[in-house]
């Protein structure tokens, strides 16, 4: 069976222009605090989001908007809850970082790291109470150096618990180059754990769809547990108004805030010799200039892009969803926002 | 009468609860052998080893909570849990808030605490008031078999995250793996009415958050848990020798604390007097003292406490853990000052 | 006078200190470009970054204190030592005892803290009264720039782990990085003397254990840390139009406490009103009630702290936090009650 | 350049006759609370730190009494530090499981896993003020599910530490078989972790000295670490006064105790069906009868007497070297025992 493009598309694409909508709500200042998106990441959430069942449990991360939209979760709740009204998902207790929806056994957490646990206790709860159902955890790869999400896959491993880990690898932890301070190979090191592991294009949703249904199967039906490595592009960077990209955004602006004062610091008397120092500044330089030759910039790094792509042929087909879909999300946020607080 | 040891006990009201409800399995490190009577009657299913992985068998407990299992999470020692320490505060504790009210993790985390038979500073923590400072967690620390049976009974019934704290000197399973290794030649200064006591034929839960008066009092009302009640129970006795009446007040519930009996005890004396095997400062003491502060009832105060590491060499052990010489000592005082 | 920004401040400090000893190092996630400064001054082999293993980066800190480096070691927010508490508890906090006294581990934790921007419960939490009950930690809580550096010097210098809290609605950088990211929508309750503020040419280190009254009253004196310093202050004013006399007293070190400062500040107004942004049971709110009681004052009391799991929502948030008004009501009521 | 065997040999039997006397003393009630030996692991230990020089760091497991011993620590302070005497290594407030030596730079923990952050601490401070010295981390297989250790794999190679990680393999944790808790392969693991690995008999003191020479030669020079994983035997079980080897030792006293309320508990109605109970009773078994053909009882397996059977065509020198070891230790044991309190 190959996978419905055309669903596909329509969860990605549904995502993504409610992300957009969060995306300037929150530059209005109506959502406060962080708020990280899943664009970018959207064929990744699809592609594995599509083959769950009732009964099923995800584990997200601080970016769970696009797994809980896909998998049914009502957006004006979400929206609502992103705004702290107190009739949001969580009453307005959790933001984005923390959003639980009991009735899709779907829970969020802001602790890196954290989804491999939550998502070995769904699966125990499934392995016991729900023999078929599953349980799938999102999380990146700078998530993959913390202690209990390697633990995690082992007593995944150890239980042979029906769950899927999906690693969301965007080769970036917040300001920080992943393979800088990652020994190893990522798949290798699940698989040292005693989990099955595969790579997949995390840019194309047929892909990931395929390369995780016989995963899925397998733990559905006692198989054990199964490692998901699919790499993919941060649209926004890290967060919203995140300071890599608003340099190469607004560099006339941001440009002189870091600048001086690094200079300064550069210069200043007392401290390491030149060499250290010019290596220091290299890597700041390293960081700006991975930013500017951004492959957010390449249109094969947008997942829903590629799709469309892909569909165009059906010109008239792909106008209607994509009308039925922003229609859709216009009555979510015109129902919204009218009773928004000032 | 039925009686029983203290972990007997426990393990006996946890059997009964696995015999009513499915839902109540049972894992942590060594677990198979550790709870093998249970084993062999619920199967390894329901009683499972975990590898030596705490903050994810930890955290794996509260997602299971929270999808329909009620999971009895045991780690080693409650010092351990400071691997484990996210699970807790950041997610059994919150996950009632962070879905409006509508999801609540029932799990237990059972773990030997305390000292006395010469572990070290790293193995005899109590940290039972380090953990209430956490909001959302309720923390049970029995003194007795019949108390220890009731409150695990009351834990797996209770609808949010329960840490259950076994004091290892009560507890004749663990003194005999940890501290005596089946060796006659060490002695260890175990209360005996807290190891060994009557419990009821059918367990019941006791109500979370109850104090009991364990002896009446009227010149000073010592508030303890644990192994401290008995200590206190000791003193108090001493005391009455020499004319002072001592009250003991046994919290059993660390948190939510029982307001209303504690006051009532403190405001009837005029005198408290904290015994606390956990650490001294921001503690249970400090929070005791508050309590009655707030009440507006006014008393004159003092503790006995842990105050620093536990050293291992026993005899500094001893004098480290609130003993009933300290206690008395520390009676004695208050009385003089006014 | 030079004034600078909280953080500014501290990072001044830590790079006086850097060149000074080259025995101090940094470290943590993110570290090259958050203190990208002292990065380019101090070259890559002392200002490094990490993988998001804080248990590991923060064991491996303890480690190296206790080896020669002077360690600063960062993580994200206090919150997430969740994941490495047993590097505090049952490591850093114990090298002098287990050592008999011979070896220290003199590593400086820093950590953002505190809530006000809307991030939501796992994530603005305070923790430093939770940090306090383990014996041998030294917390400090600065409310102003010029304290935040002093106190990152003697920090450095201490000789023993300390954990250095950075509360996020004082600096400028965090609450620009977490809070607005850049855009001018939104506002935060940020208490501009802590923001920003005179300091001093050359920085000395403050004396840790000493609290500074900010402000002399005489009907109750409020006693604070952090941002709750500055809501306290803003109160007094507030309550001064009514004719209330408040003082308020900023602890600045958590652990230990300056007990001296606090009874004789609490003695002469005869009314304790604790502020404290971290959980209300069994933390600072607690240990201070302990504390005057033991030295015998009686005075009324009341407090005003988090009670709850932070909300996200910012309306609800605000509430939860102890503001002004929570803060002028109890300082009402504590004189109405006599 | 071949090991000493000599050297080696004398390290082991100090260690082991050590032991010896504290597990008598344990015994006697002379020495509280729990007592894990390092008997049975003096080869791994002996082949490593034969290797160490000034400088150089060790972060040990709750085994710590052998790498103490031969790293040079007075067994006279050890010995009164057990005894609980305020002249002991560390004052009477550390005891077996926290034994620390700044002299030595070598820490103790009980925290299972702990030594991993310990070494790489140990192995920054060298990297950074010491070049040339390194830092080592004995751990057990057990060990190597504890997240932070996995971290501690990973930062190590990340920073390119000198540090070499230990892991004495015995297969037990306690009661529990680690096989079972443990997925894929260890070695696999720490090279999915970035580390460099081999694996060595580590009954057999030649083999450790000489697997573990290229590591830390490697590791000296700013190569970075390495993981040993090096199988043993535990010749006292976990620790004194171990209920498993007390069964197969004391069978009479131990088994009714066991076996009476288990039968019970099998028996009991209520409960599950005798499948799942057999299954239960079958895991129970499998840990008895694990100890009954315990390795322990293989001669092979005592890596002391290995290293003597290679040594024993020059007997005369060999027992000359026994009787100065015996009375080493005799004169350090009837030094402290004498002042011993009642
Ligand atoms: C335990 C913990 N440490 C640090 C952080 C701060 N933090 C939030 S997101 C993040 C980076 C995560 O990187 P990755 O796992 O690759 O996910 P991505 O953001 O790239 O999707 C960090 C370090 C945290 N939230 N929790
Ligand atoms: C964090 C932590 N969890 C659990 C324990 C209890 N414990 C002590 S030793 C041990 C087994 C260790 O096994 P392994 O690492 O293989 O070492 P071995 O004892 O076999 O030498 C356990 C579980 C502990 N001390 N620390
Ligand atoms: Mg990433
Ligand atoms: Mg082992």
């Amino acid at each position: 069976m190959p996978p419905d493009l055309w669903a596909l598309y329509a969860l990605m694409l549904e995502s993504r222009l409610f992300e957009e909508a969060v995306a300037s709500l929150w530059h209005d200042g109506l959502i406060s605090g962080e708020m990280h998106l899943g664009t970018g990441e959207e064929a990744i959430v699809a592609g594995v989001v599509a083959h769950l069942r009732e009964g099923d449990a995800m584990a997200l991360d601080h970016r769970g908007t696009a797994a809980l939209l896909m998998r049914g979760v009502d957006p004006a709740l979400i929206l609502r809850e992103l705004l702290g009204h107190p009739d949001g998902l969580c009453g307005g207790m959790g933001g984005h970082m923390h959003l639980f929806s009991k009735e899709h056994l779907a829970a969020s957490s802001g602790i890196v790291g954290a989804e491999g646990p939550a998502a070995v206790g769904f699966a125990l709860s499934a392995q016991v109470l729900r023999p078929g159902a599953i349980a799938v955890a999102f999380f990146g790869e700078g998530a993959m150096n913390q202690g209990m999400l390697m633990e995690s896959l082992n007593l995944a491993s150890a239980w042979n618990l029906p769950v899927v880990f999906v690693c969301k690898d965007d080769g970036w932890a917040i300001t920080t180059h992943s393979a800088r301070v990652t020994g190893g190979d990522l798949t290798d090191r699940a698989r040292g754990l005693g989990v099955q592991a595969a790579e997949v294009d995390g840019r194309d949703v047929s892909a990931v769809w395929e390369a995780c249904r016989p995963a899925i199967e397998r733990a559905r039906s006692g198989g054990g547990p199964a490692f998901l490595r699919a790499r993919c592009v941060h649209l926004e960077g890290h967060f919203l108004g995140f300071q890599l990209l608003r340099m190469v955004r607004e560099p006339l602006r941001e440009m002189p805030r870091i600048a001086v004062p690094l200079t300064g610091a550069f210069l200043h008397p007392g401290g390491a010799g030149l060499r250290e120092r010019l290596a220091g500044l290299r890597t700041v330089l390293e960081a700006v200039l991975a930013t500017l030759r951004d492959p957010r910039r390449d249109p094969a790094n947008d997942p829903v892009r590629r799709a469309r792509a892909a569909l165009h042929l059906e010109e008239a087909r792909l106008e209607e969803l994509e009308a039925q879909v922003k229609e859709a999300l216009n009555d979510v946020l015109a129902a919204t926002l009218v009773e928004a607080p000032a | 009468m039925k009686t029983m040891f203290f972990t007997q006990a426990i393990d006996d009201a946890l059997a009964q609860s696995m015999a009513d409800d499915p839902r109540v399995i049972l894992f942590g490190e060594d677990i198979p052998l550790m709870r093998r009577n249970l084993l062999v009657r619920f199967g390894p299913e329901r009683v499972r080893g975990t590898p030596i992985s705490e903050s994810t068998f930890l955290g794996a407990g509260v997602a299971a909570a929270m999808t329909g299992l009620r999971p009895v999470v045991e780690v080693y020692m409650v010092d351990f849990l400071g691997v484990a320490m996210d699970a807790l505060l950041n997610h059994a504790a919150k996950v009632k808030a962070f879905s409006g009210g509508k999801w609540t993790a029932p799990l237990v985390v059972r773990a030997p605490c305390g000292g006395g038979y010469g572990d070290g500073g790293q193995h005899e923590q109590s940290l039972w008031g380090w953990l209430a400072h956490i909001p959302e967690l309720t923390i049970l620390v029995p003194s007795t078999p019949a108390d220890a049976g009731g409150l695990m009974l009351a834990a797996l019934q209770h609808d949010g995250p329960v840490i259950f704290l076994e004091h290892k000197l009560l507890s004749e399973t663990w003194l005999e793996f940890l501290g005596s290794g089946a060796r006659r030649t060490v002695q260890f200064d175990v209360p005996a009415a807290g190891a060994k006591g009557a419990v009821p034929s059918k367990w019941r839960p006791l109500p979370i958050g109850k104090a009991i008066l364990r002896r009446a009092g009227d010149d000073v009302m010592i508030v303890s848990v644990g192994v401290g009640v008995h200590r206190a129970q000791a003193a108090a006795q001493t005391l009455e020798a020499e004319g002072i009446s001592a009250g003991v007040l046994d919290l059993r519930t660390v948190s939510p604390l029982d307001k209303p009996a504690i006051c009532e005890a403190v405001a009837h004396t005029g005198r408290l007097l904290v015994v606390d095997e956990d650490y001294e400062s921001f503690g249970l003491s400090g929070e005791l003292a508050a309590v009655v502060l707030e009440a507006g009832i006014s008393c004159s105060y003092a503790r006995v406490c842990t105050q620093t590491t536990l050293p291992y060499a026993r005899q500094l052990e001893d004098q480290s853990l609130p003993n009933q010489q300290r206690i008395c000592a520390s009676v004695r005082q208050l009385l003089q000052e006014q």
